[in-house]
């Protein structure tokens, strides 16, 4: 039993890189927002929920998830935005504690608000008629289309967001601001506003992540909390406000916990029974990504890709 | 020739591509104000780094009262005797100035796991930290905090912090800059009182000071030393005032 | 300061005046109405106020509070009834580690208790209590029921699936315990894990001709959709807990043509269940889960004692709870000796209901009179 | 006043609190006043609902002085305080659950019987804790900033997913405490005697941090937490200083989870979550970062918020949310701030 196939390592491996890039989309955006802002977010999940929210409510009554998902992805931006005006532009100068709890404020507020609007019950999401086809996989094994596209999604989203920051006069004024935050109000930047495009960016980048990951798991309040947490630790293994080590972490940590809930069970296995294999195993599995993190923050206390002092 | 109190031998220290200090060695005497002089980016905060052990060298050795500290923490390198200030004023700001200084004192005595004691009770801290005070002529501010002070003042304290360690040796940073005429004059006149007791290591920016107090100078150039005498030979120096003072 | 004073003070004195009328009935139901799955206590709690609105009885208070699904919230709440209110009468806990907070010192301080939903094992065995009473199930009935089930299908070769918690350890045993044939493999997943492709993956190399899954909630709803979509194709079953109303609903054409235990269906042919349908139906606008029954069983169970006896008479009371004189929307309904139902478990599959939404069909029965098997543990 | 104050004035430093009779000591009188009268006017009353609440409201108290340690005095932003609380929790469980049944804790390589003696479970939760924290912490100190915020959660998730997934101890299910744990010449089991105490065990920790910050060890920490290059400079390491106040921190909270495990009778993974970290920081906030009577305030509020807003709406948690969400924006310095004014420097 349990002979570890090409095939299936390889699926494997797929299903890590698409873990991981979905870790991407929420990681890429609350990495910036610390890059350039300093702000800890703990609401970033709450775009992610608000993304999924309203792409499943204009998916069912639209008929169109293509339009759905714009819907979903302006929804999160305009929240975003919302949040920024309102809330968080009044905590960039203020200590990190403080940060932590007005966005922990904010997730109660958004989820419990949730609730009261749409009540507990989850909503319905599919992937669309077109994406539900399957692709063959070298060995034969079927995989799943829509999965491919969120791959193909994320790897547009990173190409995207290189570019911008690079090339972009937008880019330019991210990276000042990385640098040395005066020095872009020096430039005649208006910084409020570009601070806004930010958090805004970075909330509709959950937003898509929600709204299509909505499509394959269950919509309902507080789904943006494991992802978030994931996130967090995506970031930290990365060099918070660093978009490549958000990358790198991404799929660190999605191709770690994938084969780590795979074949730690299958490894224990060798020398155990197999209902004590699976409860260790998968007991080992859940803590694995946060043994990876402790790991790296020992030996490099600012992440892989420390992005400044 | 007096006694060596700090060297530094042959100091290197690469930052990628740029070479921040290469191959300094200098010391520092008993009894004398040795002066450190150099242009913006000459390698002076590298140095000082290295010194004050934030930083660690690539290559090279610094020895404080004969013994090696090159691989040495900022805090046992100050528990050895080495006090410094900051070009930055680097205090708790909310603290009372006796308490900024009683540190140095606790740190002294090497009794900082002690639970129990308060410390403002405590003589043994208490009296120390006032003769500090006292000789930097401070004692009347003791209880105010450091946010309320002057500049000036605040200068006055970061050596009172650094005298309350009972130095071998000092290394101040630019303890001038800052500083309107009447504050130079008068911390000019504590660091000559002081240095008969601790020699000091001064990056002064302040030409005239460093010319009056110092007993020697040398010249840092990226990263180089490039002259090295008393005032009137650096003055003299052709080297030294092309590269330096402009001319 | 003087603010909060007065702020304790008036809490004092609330309290003084709820402990007015002794011969009411006071009923504590501490439930789930906020976080994840808190659609499990909305409806335990419809369903017991539409029996208790529809009884007309003046003299049941009913107190309801949410218990965030967490079970120090909980203990602090069974507290707070049972010592500043009074109650006669705990029911509501959704979750086994909720009851288990609960349950155990509450029944021992002399309240009855009534489970609307969770079994855990240890209250049916070795921890039963003359004051505890099941209204639901036993944790493990509904998967033991599939496993006789799938047994008598003919399925050789299953594969299992469940998050790895004692519910889920349990679940499994369960199904293993009726179906008592080998099984090709046993996944544990984690608690509210959201991605099954990794597990997916592994089904699909396994070669079983069958998968019984136990994913209560929004796990359940995850791992179906991602399971069609993969392309996998055998056939699903589980237990009711991952296909109620609401849950298959928000899962959509996923779910069609899985299988599922459950003792309770709408569609279950009695007069109690006829009415009870159309009238939770008219009074919320939506399709009762069997969450809901449960509360509606449990509410005329204790109405029926009710007639019977006041609740202060603990003895008599305790015998007319036991005699479950009253019409379960189940059909047959009685108790065993540890306080826990023996009764029928059918058979539900999912289909297209007539807009088109996926329902539950009742097609069979699964097991007839099922008893736990930690009943023989109990000595009361 | 002023006049009291010089007088009490020690030569060299500013008065420290120089009497209980300024407008912040009336405040921390009355807070305690309050947390021990009420559930004693209860008691009278016969209402022993309230006297369990104040015995909650007092444990949460006595976490978050433990967290208000590392956070406030230590400038440590901690995470992961759950940790420690469901940490002391579990070996009160496990103590009592072996006890009960007679059945050794650890058989090899020495033999650990359960106990249900509090003596033996407090001082087992310090050690326990204590050991944790100082790995957790020897790790973590080594970053700073959001690292540090981050890691010690990560480091609090692993053993809330050890706890949840581990089947010896109930995992999710959690471990009942049948019978509260007992100490010599006192009945533990009234709800009375076990609030004073949980009183006298809030009372201590107070005192503990209270004379902690004043002695060499808290001018250090101090320093450590304002300008750690001065205290570097000055010749101290802040790394040990910071691990050993991170240290008693936990063992603060840890003793305070093991006597919140004996109150509910019932222990669960759910006081390692992070949820339970998250509000144990509120707490601090609300009642006023690095004020010694902050954590006691922020519990008051907190508790009765959570019972008084849970009783009239289901959305209890949008409004606790808002009435958060205000503090940190325009309440700085918490209720302690608000009732009792700022704290003068120290």
């Amino acid at each position: 039993m349990c002979v570890v196939t090409l095939t299936l390592f390889l699926e494997q491996l797929i299903n890590g890189l698409q873990l991981g890039t979905m870790l991407f989309l929420m990681a890429s955006g609350l990495t910036l927002v610390f890059g350039v802002m300093g702000l800890i977010n703990l609401a970033h999940g709450s775009f992610y929920m608000v993304g999924a929210y309203v792409t499943a409510l204009v998916t069912v009554s639209t008929g169109s998830f293509l339009l759905g998902l714009t819907a979903g992805v302006l929804a999160a931006a305009g929240v975003g935005a919302l949040v920024e005006l309102i809330v968080i532009r009044r905590l960039y100068h203020r200590p990190h504690l403080d940060q932590v709890l007005a966005t922990f404020a904010l997730i109660l507020i958004f989820s419990e608000g949730t609730r009261w609007l749409f009540g507990s019950s989850p909503l319905w999401l599919s992937p669309p008629q077109m994406l539900t086809g399957f692709v063959t996989l070298p060995g034969g094994a079927r995989y799943p289309l829509y999965r491919l596209v969120i791959i193909a999604v994320g790897i547009l989203v990173a190409v995207g967001l290189y570019l911008l920051i690079s090339r972009t006069r937008l880019g330019m004024r991210i990276r000042a601001g990385e640098s040395d935050r005066e020095m872009i109000g020096a430039l005649g930047v208006n910084i409020a506003r570009l601070y806004t495009l930010i958090f805004a960016m970075g909330a509709a980048l959950a937003g898509l992540a929600g709204a299509m990951v909505g499509a394959l798991q269950s919509v309902q309040v507080g789904m943006g909390e494991p992802v978030l947490i994931l996130a967090f630790v995506v970031i930290v293994i990365g060099g918070i406000g660093s978009i490549k080590g958000a990358l790198c972490g991404a799929i660190l940590v999605g191709v770690v916990d994938t084969m780590g809930r795979v074949f730690l069970p299958a490894f224990f296995r060798q020398f155990m029974s197999p209902a004590e294999a699976a409860g260790v195993g998968s007991a080992l599995a859940a803590m694995l990504v946060y043994i990876l993190m402790a790991i790296i923050l020992a030996f490099k206390p600012k992440g892989l890709f420390a992005a400044h002092g | 020739m007096s006694e060596t109190v700090l060297s530094l031998n042959d100091l290197h220290k690469r930052f990628g591509a740029l070479q921040a200090t290469r191959g300094v060695s200098l010391d520092l005497q008993e009894g004398e104000i040795h002066a450190l002089i150099g242009p913006n980016g000459a390698g002076k905060s590298t140095l000082i780094g290295q010194i004050a052990g934030s930083l660690a060298p690539d290559q090279g050795s610094v020895h404080l009262a004969g013994r090696e500290i090159t691989r040495l923490s900022v805090a046992q390198r100050a528990r050895l005797g080495l006090g410094r200030s900051f070009q930055v004023s680097s205090l708790a700001e909310p603290l009372s100035v006796m308490r900024n200084v009683m540190i140095g004192v606790q740190a002294l005595q090497g009794h900082s796991f002690r639970f129990w004691k308060p410390v403002y009770r405590d003589e043994s801290l208490l009296a120390p930290a006032r003769e500090a005070l006292e000789r930097m002529q401070l004692l009347h501010r003791a209880d105010t905090p450091v946010s309320e002070l002057s500049h000036g003042e605040r200068r006055q304290v970061e050596v009172a912090c650094a005298l309350a360690l009972k130095p071998r040796a000092l290394l101040l940073d630019e303890p001038m800059a800052g500083l309107g005429p009447e504050g130079t004059a008068r911390l000019t006149e504590l660091l000559e009182a002081l240095k008969l007791e601790v020699p000091i290591l001064l990056i002064e920016h302040d030409m005239e000071a460093v010319f009056r107090l110092a007993d020697r100078i040398s010249v840092l150039v990226a990263g180089s030393i490039i002259a090295h005498g008393d005032s009137v030979t650096i003055r003299q120096d052709p080297q030294v005032r092309e590269a330096y003072l402009g001319d | 300061m003087k603010n909060l004073a007065s702020f304790g003070l008036g809490l004092l004195m609330t309290s003084a005046m709820a402990a007015a009328q002794a011969d009411d009935v006071k009923i504590g139901m501490i439930t789930t109405l906020s976080g994840g799955g808190s659609h499990l206590g909305v409806d335990v709690r419809d369903g017991f106020m539409l029996a208790i609105e529809q009884s007309g009885r003046d003299d049941i208070e009913v107190l309801i509070q949410d218990d965030a699904n967490r079970p120090d919230l909980a203990k602090s709440l069974s507290d707070e009834f049972m010592q500043r209110d009074n109650v006669d009468i705990l029911t509501g806990i959704i979750w086994s580690n909720l009851a288990m907070a609960v349950v155990p010192s509450a029944v021992r301080q002399g309240v009855f208790y009534l489970s609307p939903n969770a079994g855990p094992s240890a209250l049916a065995g070795r921890q039963c209590h003359e004051n505890y009473f099941n209204v639901a199930w036993q944790n493990d009935n509904l998967h033991e029921a599939m496993g006789a089930y799938m047994k008598g299908e003919g399925f050789e070769r299953p594969i299992l699936l469940a998050p790895n918690y004692p519910a889920g350890t349990d679940a499994l045993a369960g199904f293993k315990h009726r179906y008592e044939g080998e099984v090709v493999d046993e996944i544990y997943t984690q608690m509210g894990q959201t991605d099954y492709a990794a597990e997916i993956a592994q089904i699909r190399a396994s070669g079983a001709d069958s998968l019984f899954f136990f994913l209560p909630g929004g796990m359940g709803i995850s791992f179906m959709k991602q399971y069609e979509s993969s392309g996998v194709e055998l056939p699903l079953f589980g237990a009711a807990f991952s296909f109620d109303e609401i849950i298959i609903q928000a899962v959509g054409s996923a779910a069609l043509g899985t299988m599922n235990t459950s003792q309770w269906a709408y569609d279950l042919d009695n007069d109690a269940n006829r009415a009870f349908v159309e009238r939770f139906r008219e009074a919320y606008e939506r399709t009762p889960t069997l969450y809901a029954s449960q509360g509606y069983d449990t509410a005329n169970l204790i109405l029926s004692a009710l007639d019977k006896a006041h609740p202060s008479d603990q003895d008599a009371f305790r015998e007319a709870l036991r005699e479950a004189d009253f019409a379960s929307v189940r059909g047959k309904f009685r108790f065993g000796a540890n306080q826990h139902p023996i009764q029928d478990i059918h058979v539900r599959e999912v289909v297209a209901g007539d807009n088109g939404q996926p329902t539950n069909r009742l097609v069979g029965l699964a097991i007839e009179d099922i008893q736990d098997v930690y009943a023989a543990d109990c000595q009361m | 006043m002023d006049k009291l104050k010089n007088d009490s004035a020690p030569p060299g430093l500013p008065a420290i609190p120089a009497t209980w009779f300024d407008r912040k000591g009336l405040v921390q009188i009355g807070l305690l006043a309050l947390l021990l009268l009420a559930p004693l006017a209860a008691y009278l009353l016969g209402h022993v609902y309230y006297v369990n609440l104040g015995s909650r409201i007092t444990l949460i108290a006595m976490a978050a002085v433990g967290l208000n340690l590392a956070i406030g005095y230590g400038g440590m932003v901690s995470f992961g305080h759950a940790a420690y609380f469901g940490l002391g929790g579990y070996v009160a469980g496990i103590s009592a659950y072996h006890a009960f049944d007679y059945s050794p804790f650890l058989s090899w390589p020495i033999a650990i019987p359960g106990s249900d003696s509090m003596l033996v479970i407090w001082l087992a939760t310090i050690l326990l804790c204590g050991l944790l924290a100082l790995a957790i912490g020897a790790i973590s100190l080594r970053t700073t900033g959001v690292y540090f915020i981050m890691i010690t959660l990560a480091f609090a998730q692993m053993v809330y997913y050890f706890a949840n997934s581990w089947p010896s101890y109930g995992g999710e299910d959690g471990l009942p405490i049948y019978l509260r744990n007992t100490l010599p010449l006192v009945d533990t089991g009234r709800p009375l005697t076990f609030f004073l105490l949980c009183f006298a065990g809030l009372l201590l920790a107070m005192a503990i941090t209270s004379r902690m910050m004043k002695s060499r060890f808290g001018a250090a920490l101090t320093m450590a937490r304002l300008n750690d290059t001065r205290l570097a400079t000055a010749g101290i390491s802040p790394y040990p200083v910071r691990l050993v106040a991170f240290v008693v921190s936990a063992m603060i909270t840890g003793l305070a989870g093991a006597l919140y495990a004996d109150l509910n009778g019932f222990v669960s993974p759910t006081l390692l979550s992070w949820h339970m970290s998250g509000e144990l920081m509120v707490i601090v906030i609300l009642g006023g970062v690095g004020r010694l009577y902050g954590p006691l305030a922020g519990a008051l509020l907190f508790v009765m918020m959570e019972t008084l807003l849970g009783g009239l709406t289901e959305y209890w948690k949008l409004f606790l949310g808002l009435v958060l969400l205000f503090v940190v924006l325009f309440a700085k310095h918490g209720l302690m701030g608000w009732l009792a004014g700022r704290e003068p420097h120290v």
